[in-house]
């Protein structure tokens, strides 16, 4: 999961990276702590681009300072609006470079990623240097050092960014980091080398060692609505999509696979609602189908299970119990595959459903279904 | 022949005692699965199904020459059980368990690495060569022995799209699960590399998804001249840019990572992309037609 | 440096060790924030042996709270009075354990140390098993298990103690720690571990890559009184003695060396001040004479420096420079030896000081010196 | 003979630029030792004193066949910089650094094993093999050759011990700075090892402290029956205890770690032990005669 700016300086600066002493703006804040002009003022936000979506604006005195919240507070990022703002001191530098640490499979762990113009324009300018690490204790300052040696001519910057690059990759993995991007970085006046902006990504199953980790999932839980919120108890991933056709399906390959399947036949997804991490039992499927009844714009619920260590068997009668006592009248697709599927029509008899045999004549009925609620 | 399984590993169940050890004991042995021995610290000296039970892996190989390890114990432990298994002498570890903090697979990765052992998983269904033996708990009437390999990033979509393949007469040499995670103890290009060196492996299956670099090294494979025809699926199609689908590597970062440039690019390097799920039996014949 | 017990269970909780949520009671508090009765009402003071010393007391209710905490701020531990007290929930257990991680010169790095019976008698039972590790990346469970198979005979405790010394060196590497004792460690009724006690030790070096640290070195050096503090500030290290002669010297070897010689002829060390972290200039040595002129228990300062790559024709044009600004008129006497010494005495005579050759000289000539003040 | 340095060692320095570094060229280059390189990144190509600097270890090893480092970098740079030599091909390095987390050294140990080399410090004054070569700062009129080996946590102590024993005619066939650090390059024991394999070296001078475990080792030894004899002096007497006292290391924790024990433990197993700085040439002499 990705955390947000301010909170991700806060790791960098408790291991010694230099970040920007900023000030944290909360909505209705009526004089926010900031002594010295200008600032950047940051929406605080998790989707990317926000720097090209006018989410930074410089202000020269507390009166722009005002305004310029109320206007951020009003915007949306992507589906997000800011719940806290950040003013950083606006600092002079020489040099905007980008710095990450990341996982990559191809580096079988860690990888280093080094450019020497860094920025919002990143992703177009030529790829960064790669420095592959594998495990975090493999890495060795000589080794990046002649990665860099005909990336980054100052020789006095190089050796600053390697002992940065080396604590980021301490960092990520101490406190179980996906990703620790810094960009920019910037070189201040006197040759220093600071975090101007600051993007992490947490491991999300790093949550039994890493307090920080818990708190972030809880705080995602607390975001989400009451419905939402007990699907994701259950260790179901959701994302909501804008079309009608609710999926519950499990495991994610095979749940894009059904999306796909779905807009291929010309119906709509509502969702990717994956429901494999939760128990196989009534208990486990009963907030995804309260989450989908819940959802106004879903009109149909498809329900697309292939199963190994997942018995069909037991999904069939969870399926039943939840049939019985849902209120909703919305229509219930079912594609189960997979261990003990022999037995499921046994069961769905009991309860007069039908277990559709292949995936696409699943599809086609729920598109048929869809267009007729 | 197969790649990685077959009868002849001698399999250690790390976890045996758990409910699925024993499932897999009794599953996995039904269908030819050489299980030679199960290990849980403190439950040493009885048995699961008939397979004795230690009290570590070092125990368990110095008594059964066991070479090959099951792991079934919680997301937090598999670290410990598979270095352990590793570190015992095993050259194949299969670890299916999600949920695992990513630095633990790197350690795992750098163990097998250092110990010349192989890592498939974690967050894979496992391995499958049909008719011959199986690592995991996939519906075994999914499959039939055949010439396709199968390399799947996606357990359940490694179940569908086998089973499309046996209805329609295509059978498979090796199933193999790669896994969701990032990192990965067997990545596609290993996975390829195996069934490159394997003859009865006529033509390739990639089961992939949106993110990730996976895909790059297919279409890397794809290109060379000595290539076994590859057909491949990308699932995430409709997945909007930004937003993690289930899997951790599941999400579109750049857009090198969207479904459109991952099937241009293996397009462009002579795979047969299937347009979805129902095009994956045409693309499969393709392929093995290419082959002869 | 030792961190407070409060301090140490809030980084242990941060990585997902399970410890008792305490009350921290700060004196002056007129209604502590203590819910449930018993409380383990806990001094919280750096000086080992703080249960012989009384510094944890039962109470069952406000009231008893109250007095006990009265008592506690009164006592002194060492040398040392708490500044804040934890009140921890009296939780049942069934069993105590010791359980630690530190560094062992033997082991090349880590080593684990457990005992099935733990407490504050640990000191005078059997010695705890011992798991050598080394560098951090080389913890094996497996091995672990093997040391404490004939130790820890309940299987299923052993497991947890396992996984939960593997977090303590995890831990331990990636926050710079020498040392995180748990003890006791208990097993609740549930057959959980919680850390009922906890002691870490920070590596004082590892400031600049942990802010914690680096914290903690400005709470030392804040309660320091000033003179002191100028003295911690120029990285001279000091520890004060029930003695009469100060002591300047360089090198912590030596400094005993020094130490020792003043006891073995009849004289009593004022303290141990080792000044070769500083500069070898004025501004160096500054600090150190300002805290010993300014120490009332000290009636001469010895300087005692054997330098090599501290020069000694520098080190006495700083005593030179000291001498011409000091008001102090507490004897000195000095001994120098080392790189240039040969030009000390050249020095020297050019403010009428006399450098002596051999330490015995110029301890004895101190000894004197404090005798007549 | 003497252990680990004479003036077939060909020294690289690390960090040759710095002032320590040029100081180091020239003081030690003086007294013998063979200085063949040095490296600082960003400043190869040039000269100090005569001896040509590098971009990197791997290129001055290749270059000049050093095989020995001295590394004069910031604290929390000796990591990287004896790592680098280490992996490079130099098999004795030597850092001398106070201010190192405990971590750093244990990482340089790590890779030392790893490559079959050898760490002396950190923390440490550095070694000298009198009239050969000297690796660090130490005032050379301090030193002779002879029949003592002496082994010291601390560096000016090692100086104070040296010049003592020199005044009083006794030499000595290597000084070996081990560090006041809790962990150590090299340990007593280990240093106790080469004195014992040195033909030269009759007996063995050890100044230790308080705390730690190293004086176990020392006792360890002289209780052998083929111990070369044993003088020791453990400084902190009067130290209190439960305070640290400058080293890292020179705490008493148990009652083990204090100099009563200490002392009682090494008198028990034949060690000639100092009863202070003054007492260091009569024991010294105790140890000589006992030799021959």
């Amino acid at each position: 999961m990705m955390i947000l700016e301010h909170e991700a300086k806060a790791l960098l600066r408790s291991v010694g990276v230099a970040v920007p002493r900023g000030t944290l703006i909360k909505p209705g804040t009526r004089a926010p702590r900031v002594r010295d002009y200008p600032v950047a003022l940051k929406a605080q936000v998790r989707s990317g681009g926000r720097g090209k979506q006018g989410g930074v604006i410089r202000v020269d005195n507390a009166k722009a300072l005002k305004a310029a919240a109320k206007k951020l507070f009003a915007t949306s990022f992507g589906d997000e609006k800011p719940e806290v703002l950040l003013a950083d001191p606006w600092l002079p530098f020489d040099r905007e470079l980008y710095l990450s640490v990341t996982i990559d499979a191809a580096a079988e762990g860690y990888v280093v990623l080094y450019s020497p113009k860094g920025g919002i324009d990143i992703e177009d300018g030529p790829k960064p240097a790669r420095y592959p690490i594998g495990a975090p204790w493999k890495f060795r300052t000589h080794e990046l050092r002649a990665v860099l040696e005909t990336v980054e001519k100052d020789f006095q910057l190089r050796e600053r960014v390697i002992s940065l690059a080396q604590r980021l990759v301490e960092t990520a993995a101490a406190r179980d980091c996906h990703t620790i991007e810094i960009n920019p970085l910037v070189r201040l006046k006197d040759g220093e080398l600071m975090a101007l902006d600051a993007k992490i990504v947490y491991d999300d199953w790093a949550h039994y060692r890493n307090a920080d980790i818990l708190a972030q999932r809880d705080g995602e839980r607390r975001r989400a609505d009451k419905l939402l919120r007990a699907s994701l108890e259950m260790g179901h991933m959701y994302v909501k999509l804008d079309g009608d056709i609710g999926l519950i399906s499990g495991g994610a390959g095979l749940t894009m696979g059904a999306m796909d399947t779905i807009h291929q036949l010309g119906g709509k997804p509502a969702c990717f609602l994956d429901a494999s991490p939760g128990p196989t039992s009534t208990r486990g499927y009963k907030p995804a189908f309260a989450l989908l009844d819940g959802d106004p714009d879903v009109k149909v619920i498809l329900v697309s299970v292939f199963g190994g260590g997942t018995h069909m068997n037991r999904v069939a009668n969870a399926m039943k119990a939840n049939m019985a006592t849902r209120k909703s009248k919305k229509p219930v697709v079912f594609k189960l595959d997979g261990t003990y599927v022999e037995q499921v029509p046994g069961i769905f008899d009991t309860f007069g459903a039908k277990n559709h045999v292949s995936l696409e004549a699943a599809v086609k009925e729920a598109i048929k279904l869809a267009k007729r609620a | 022949m197969s790649i990685l399984l077959d009868q002849s590993n001698r399999v250690l169940v790390m976890g045996v005692t758990g409910n699925y050890g024993k499932f897999f004991v009794t599953d996995s042995g039904g269908y030819g699965t050489t299980v030679v021995a199960g290990v849980s610290p403190g439950r040493g000296g009885g048995d699961v199904d008939g397979v004795p039970v230690f009290e570590s892996a070092h125990a368990a190989c110095n008594a059964t020459s066991a070479d090959t390890a099951m792991v079934f114990v919680p997301p937090h432990l598999v670290r410990a059980a598979a270095i352990e298994a590793i570190e015992a002498g095993c050259k194949l570890v299969v670890a299916t368990a999600d949920e695992m903090p990513v630095r633990d697979t790197i350690e795992i990765r750098a163990a097998a690495r250092a110990n010349g052992a192989r890592l498939v998983g974690p967050n894979s269904p496992g391995i499958i060569s049909p008719g011959k033996a199986k690592m995991g708990f996939m519906p075994s009437f999914c499959f039939m022995r055949g010439p396709m390999g199968v390399i799947s990033r996606s357990g359940s979509l490694s179940y569908e799209g086998s089973k499309r393949l046996t209805v329609a007469g295509i059978g498979q040499t090796t199933v193999i699960g790669i896994g969701g995670d990032p990192i990965k103890g067997t990545t596609a290009a290993e996975a390829l590399a195996l069934f490159h060196a394997d003859p009865e492996t006529k033509a390739v299956m990639y089961l992939g998804e949106i993110g990730g670099t996976e895909e790059a090294a297919v279409a890397e494979y794809a290109a060379r001249k000595d290539a076994k025809p590859v057909a491949a699926l990308i699932v995430g199609k409709t997945a909007p840019p930004g937003k993690k689908m289930g899997h951790a590597a599941a999400l579109v970062g750049s857009k090198a990572d969207s479904h459109a440039a991952k099937t241009k690019m293996l397009a462009k390097s002579g795979v047969y992309v299937c347009k979805g799920l129902s095009d994956l039996v045409p693309q499969a014949h393709n392929a093995l037609a290419a082959a002869s």
